[in-house]
């Protein structure tokens, strides 16, 4: 008989002041299996714990009943306790009569004493059928794979190769740096992008512990924390980087030109090519799709300029493996293609309606225009330049319900930038609300406004070309009229969404996606940069849109996260898993496709039956490094082979059973 | 789906069973579920058809 | 409505904005349209323009329905929209400077009796040096062409003695004059 | 069908003789006129006793699972119905489909056994049989008797989906013309049933149910009923003393549990070869409870009826993002 001890906790008065606790206690004495019950006001206090510690030791408990809080916060504690007292730490059970209870019955107190002691009993029906779990050990391959070569993808390797742990960063680009490389300026402060982002990306590409992968993309990633194997496909690039000494003969003689991906299409580039002049690495691909000898087997006049014979028509893809013990994740983010759905304002067909991103490279030293702000349709210098911000962001019918967050911000840059480089220009915004929650963002914001900056509440319905002026036709709701601006130059504040490529990285990853495609972070406020995979982490915008201070600091909680996982040769793993009763297994491995995990796998063992030789059988093998608990088998195994630590069918049953008393 | 209409077809009444998605951070939802559901059953009264037994 | 062209009205009312902020001391495109000052004015039920409208009407150049507006006109003055703005605003001053470029612009539409009485007691003070109340009282009724209006009051107070019939002029009549002058004048020099 | 139970004998002796296999898996003449009964051929003599009529019922795919864990090669006669437990034996992985030898026959329908002994003396001995296509003659020592097969057919049969098997290494015999009628509603016994007064409907199960003797039967002839041991029968200590799923008892409301539950253990996975509803001693309508998922199925999901494809996925066991859904 189990002997099960019921602390029921006041929580000061978030619970004590709405029921009575020593009643509850007093209720649950006469529950079976309850060897002894009481109360205090902080269970969790270390007077309580101690008290708990004592309870066990006199009356020779063997578990624990703890009604107080969320599991969630005080669980760990309440283990830790149980192992002080000398019991296995799985012996605990709590009951959740705050949240569940007295926080939201508080205007109903005869009812949440009521509840209260039932939830009890059904904690303490669970801990008379729990039994002693044992947390087993794994090893840690101590090196990190980041994927994404971005700000975060940066930071984050820097953070983790500086802690001392070796770096596999892979980027899909020919070089790293991401979007922020492209853009010119940064807000709030105005430094100049290259400037804060190449001295970085030049770092990581020569940091002792960093391996670099560019024109990479992973292919497959097997295994489980501290033991990945991650399958890298390194793409052909037609250049021995090895020979290259990215002299830039090559690029500057090829004849093909095709609109460069850098320079967001209004620029251009050649066929065999580095992205920018900063590119790192600074040697070049052949962009196969384009390049003329691919396409006719004439022309090599790259292979026959290149000093050091560096050009290899027939270089082919790569697939190699590397093992490593943690992921970040940094994949960064994609911008809304705005020209598909946005009619109104010409899909894409006015030459001079542009979105943020070519606004960024147009006034971009480094740009195709070399830092003048002249309009792509005919070069001449825009006086009126009007911004709409929203554009597929909180636009449910055509684009996306959140708030791209960053826009606000680049916007009112863009218009100071504008009001600098074009002395008496006129720039409108026009503006759902104007967020700007970040340090120095609202002074920001008022600078633009106070430049001279018009902002105008109220959406644009219409652009229209009328000679060679557009006409944007748009509202403003505080004057409660329709309004109209003649201008030169429109620029749409796109939406940010998760980047090409983001659903396939997920399922490569076995991680989730949240509603909008972004990668789901396993806790909104407390985990944020974790993942549901343990040893895969989140940095950067792959989560949630996100501007520059936000990637960087995040990305250096995914390297702490990482740097602490990889900082010991040894972890532990969480015992609350699947396991399989291979007597009942029929092998027929429906559990495998269901778990997201990929920690159903196949297994041979010997039977022995009384009355007939060994035989050997295929069951499901559970691997205790991936398995997460999830219990998606074990709903999926019809023969109830698959049960639950923790939550085993016994157990759930008995709590139901209480529950329905 | 199939069970819903599965159970209607054995002769239970329609409502008696329900699946929704809700995410754990929807609490007002799972509330309200809970209280439609609950009396929606209330007018139904219990169950006749699978009453434990065990 | 036919649409509003932005960048012609801007254009268009600069001038008006410059001056406007000159004479009130307040920079237009400080507000950033709350709405705390009409959440707080004592008045705003009777006005047709809220406050906070004022400023964005100007703020987009079409000042002149805001010259032409009974708002500025019942604005007292009071001060509540000044001390509440969050930006600093003096919107009680940037209303005055409003109702002095009206008036100086022949700009005074449906509030024409609120002007009048205005001058009416100017008129009286550099006159006398004081409010003659009575003499004020009558002269916007004539020029009303409401000559009864408040009567029964007026009977009341006469033989209470708080409406006198005559007057006197205050010692200082000259130096009272001689600020008249050179408001006048300043005003003529701009 | 003479000449095919000639062809399936020295089929069956061939693969004796040259033991690709222990044991074939078919049927023999039973103890009255109208009845055949498993049997299982391990030498070529008992080859010859093999036999194929209008009255070979028994879906003998689930007697595979005798030999599951061993590597015993074996072989098996299929009607079209019964082949699709060979797929869903295959997809479970309770076999590897190369150990297996499927001898396939067309079908052209089996006979109902109480229809036939309506007309027959069941002391006859059975001398041949014809299939003509619309009839079936047979020939015994006692006379002649034709039976209509749109009168004297399972109704199984008149609905039949697959007649020719849709998964042997072997065919044997002619093909023979489907018994199924044209235009015929698969699920018109469904139907019928959904249209019915919900309280009527309800009266109609709750008197099934209230029968069942909990015998089991129809659990251990179906091919989907593949676990070694069954959810209803485990007997882990503590479970029975009350953390059970359900009770033993047999009473109507635990009755409804089990066969819901049955039903949701094959959903998506029966293969609608009728033969539970045919061994139920007390004859709960069992496929009309097992087909109205597959016909919902059908209906929602495209579901084809499983065993048809060796690729296929159970339904339960898959998820497309473009599936239907009534919740929210």
């Amino acid at each position: 008989m189990p002997r099960t001890g019921v602390f029921v906790c006041w929580c000061g008065s978030n619970i004590g002041g709405v029921i009575d606790c020593p009643e509850t206690a007093a209720a649950a004495s006469g529950f079976p299996g309850v060897a002894f019950s009481t109360d205090y006001k902080y269970m969790c206090s270390e007077p309580g714990q101690n008290m708990v510690i004592q309870a066990i030791r006199e009356h020779r408990l063997d578990r624990a009943v703890v009604a107080s809080c969320s599991p969630r916060l005080h669980e760990e504690t309440f283990r830790k306790t149980l192992v002080r007292a000398g019991l296995n730490p799985y012996m605990l059970e709590m009951a959740n009569i705050r949240e569940h209870c007295t926080w939201v019955h508080g205007a109903d107190i005869q009812q949440a004493r009521i509840k209260a002691v039932d939830l009890v009993r059904r904690a303490v029906a669970k801990a008379n059928r729990l039994e002693p779990l044992f947390e087993s050990e794994i090893s840690v391959t101590r090196r990190c794979l980041v994927i994404g070569g971005g700000v975060a993808g940066i930071q984050a390797a820097l953070d983790v190769a500086d802690a001392g742990h070796e770096v596999i960063l892979v980027e899909r680009e020919p070089t790293i740096g991401g979007n922020m490389v492209k853009l010119d300026k940064t807000f709030p402060t105005l430094d100049c992008s290259a400037c804060i982002s190449t001295p970085k990306m030049v770092a990581a590409a020569t940091h002792p512990n960093i391996k670099l992968y560019t024109y990479a993309e992973i292919e497959k990633l097997a295994g489980y924390v501290g033991n990945f194997e991650v399958t890298i496909r390194q793409k052909a690039r037609y250049v021995d980087h090895e020979k290259c000494t990215g002299c830039g003969t090559c690029w500057e003689k090829c004849p093909t030109r095709v609109p460069s991906e850098f320079d967001a299409g209004i620029g251009q580039r050649t066929a065999i090519y580095i992205p920018f002049p900063q590119a790192v690495p600074n040697k070049p691909v052949i962009d196969r799709e384009h390049c003329r000898y691919f396409a006719t087997g004439k022309c090599e006049i790259c292979a026959k300029l290149c000093p050091t014979g560096a050009v290899d028509y027939g270089q082919e893809d790569l697939v190699l493996t590397e093992k490593v013990g943690a992921v970040v994740a940094a994949t960064g983010f994609g911008l809304f293609d705005w020209s598909r759905v946005y009619g109104e304002y010409g899909y894409g067909q006015y030459p001079d309606v542009v979105t943020g991103m070519q606004f960024e490279r147009l006034v971009n030293a480094a740009g195709p225009t070399g830092g003048k702000l002249l309009r792509p349709s005919d070069g001449a210098t825009p006086r009126t330049v009007v911004f709409i911000k929203c554009v597929g962001s909180r636009d449910e019918a055509k684009g996306r319900r959140y708030c791209s967050r960053i826009c606000c911000m680049y916007t009112a840059k863009h218009a100071l930038q504008v009001l600098e480089k074009v002395p008496g220009a006129s720039v409108f915004v026009f503006y759902m609300d104007v967020r700007t929650a970040g340090k120095g963002y609202e002074e920001f914001y008022q600078r633009a406004v106070n430049n001279g900056t018009v902002y105008v509440r109220g959406r644009v319905s219409k652009i229209y070309q009328d000679g060679e002026r557009l006409v944007v036709r748009g509202v403003d709701t505080l004057l409660g009229r329709p309004v109209e601006v003649d201008a030169d130059m429109v620029v749409l504040a796109t939406a940010v969404e998760p980047g090409s490529g983001a659903a396939e990285t997920a399922r490569i990853l076995g991680i989730n996606t949240d509603q909008d495609g972004f990668f789901q972070e396993a806790h909104p406020k407390l985990r944020p940069v974790e993942t549901h995979t343990r040893g895969v982490f989140l940095a950067g915008a792959c989560q949630a849109p996100k501007d520059i201070p936000d990637t960087v600091a995040q990305a250096s909680g995914a390297a702490a996260k990482v740097a602490g996982l990889l900082s010991s040769k040894w972890l532990s793993t969480n015992p609350m898993i699947a396991t399989v009763n291979e007597a009942l297994c029929t092998g027929c491995f429906l559990c495998v496709p269901v778990c997201s995990y990929r920690a159903l796998e196949p297994k041979k063992i010997t039977e022995r039956l009384p009355g007939h030789p060994p035989r050997e059988r295929e069951v499901a093998g559970v691997n205790t490094g991936l398995c997460q608990g999830c219990g998606a088998c074990n709903v999926a195994c019809r023969a109830g082979a698959i049960e639950v630590r923790g939550f085993t069918n016994e157990q759930l049953l008995a709590e139901v059973d209480a529950l329905c008393q | 789906m199939l069970v819903s209409r599965l159970l209607e077809y054995v002769g239970l009444e329609p409502g008696r069973f329900e699946m929704r998605w809700i995410s754990a951070s929807e609490g007002g939802k799972v509330a309200e579920t809970v209280r439609e559901m609950t009396e929606r059953i209330r007018k139904l009264g219990p169950n006749r058809k699978m009453r434990d037994e065990r | 409505m036919v649409p509003l062209n932005l960048n012609r009205a801007i254009k268009e009312g600069a001038r008006f904005v410059r001056r406007l902020e000159a004479e009130s001391g307040q920079k237009i495109s400080d507000c950033n349209q709350c709405g705390k000052c009409t959440a707080g004015c004592p008045l705003g039920f009777a006005m047709d323009l809220m406050p906070n409208q004022v400023m964005h009407l100007i703020r987009v150049g079409l000042w002149a329905e805001v010259l032409e507006s009974r708002t500025i006109w019942l604005c007292s003055h009071c001060a509540v929209c000044t001390t509440r703005c969050p930006r600093n605003i003096d919107l009680a001053r940037v209303m005055d400077s409003l109702r002095i470029t009206a008036r100086r612009e022949g700009r005074i539409g449906s509030e024409r009796s609120i002007a009048l009485f205005n001058e009416i007691f100017l008129d009286s003070v550099r006159r006398y040096g004081r409010a003659h109340e009575f003499g004020i009282g009558l002269r916007h009724n004539l020029l009303t062409r409401r000559p009864f209006k408040d009567s029964d009051l007026g009977r009341v107070w006469l033989r209470r003695g708080k409406l006198k019939l005559g007057t006197r002029k205050i010692k200082g009549a000259a130096e009272i004059d001689r600020i008249f002058s050179e408001v006048e004048r300043t005003e003529d020099g701009r | 069908m003479k000449q095919a139970v000639e062809e399936l004998r020295r089929q069956a002796a061939g693969l004796l003789k040259e033991e690709r296999v222990k044991c074939v898996i078919g049927w023999t003449q039973g103890t009255d006129v109208a009845r055949a009964v498993p049997f299982f051929a391990t030498s070529v003599r008992q080859a010859a006793r093999l036999t194929w009529t209008p009255f070979c019922v028994n879906n003998l795919s689930k007697y595979l699972l005798n030999h599951r864990y061993d590597n015993t090669p074996l072989a098996v006669v299929v009607k079209g119905c019964d082949s699709r437990g060979i797929n869903r034996l295959v997809q479970d992985r309770q076999f590897v489909r190369e150990r297996v030898v499927v001898l396939g026959l067309p079908c052209g329908g089996m006979l109902d056994r109480e229809k036939v002994l309506r007309v027959v003396d069941p002391g006859a001995a059975l001398q041949e049989v014809e299939d003509r296509g619309s009839e079936y003659m047979l020939r015994t020592d006692k006379g002649e008797y034709g039976f209509e097969k749109r009168e004297a057919l399972l109704s199984k049969c008149l609905e039949c989906e697959h007649n020719i098997p849709v998964v042997s290494d072997l065919m044997i015999g002619p093909q023979v013309p489907s018994p199924a009628g044209s235009g015929i509603d698969r699920f018109a016994g469904v139907r019928e049933l959904e249209t019915r007064d919900p309280a009527v409907r309800s009266t109609f199960w709750d008197r099934h149910f209230a029968r069942c003797l909990r015998c089991y039967a129809c659990r251990n002839v179906c091919p989907a009923c593949n676990c070694k041991e069954c959810s209803f029968e485990q007997a882990v200590p503590g479970w029975q003393q009350g953390a059970c799923w359900l009770s033993k008892r047999n009473h109507p409301g635990q009755n409804y549990l089990f066969h819901l539950i049955r039903m949701f253990h094959v959903a998506g996975r029966c293969i609608d070869c009728g033969e539970c509803a045919r061994v139920c001693p007390v004859n709960i309508p069992l496929r009309e409870l097992y087909r109205k998922v597959m016909k919902d199925a059908e209906e929602l999901f495209a579901m084809k009826t499983p065993g048809t494809d060796p690729e296929e996925v159970p339904l339960l066991s898959t998820y497309r993002t473009d599936d239907p859904e009534e919740f929210s």
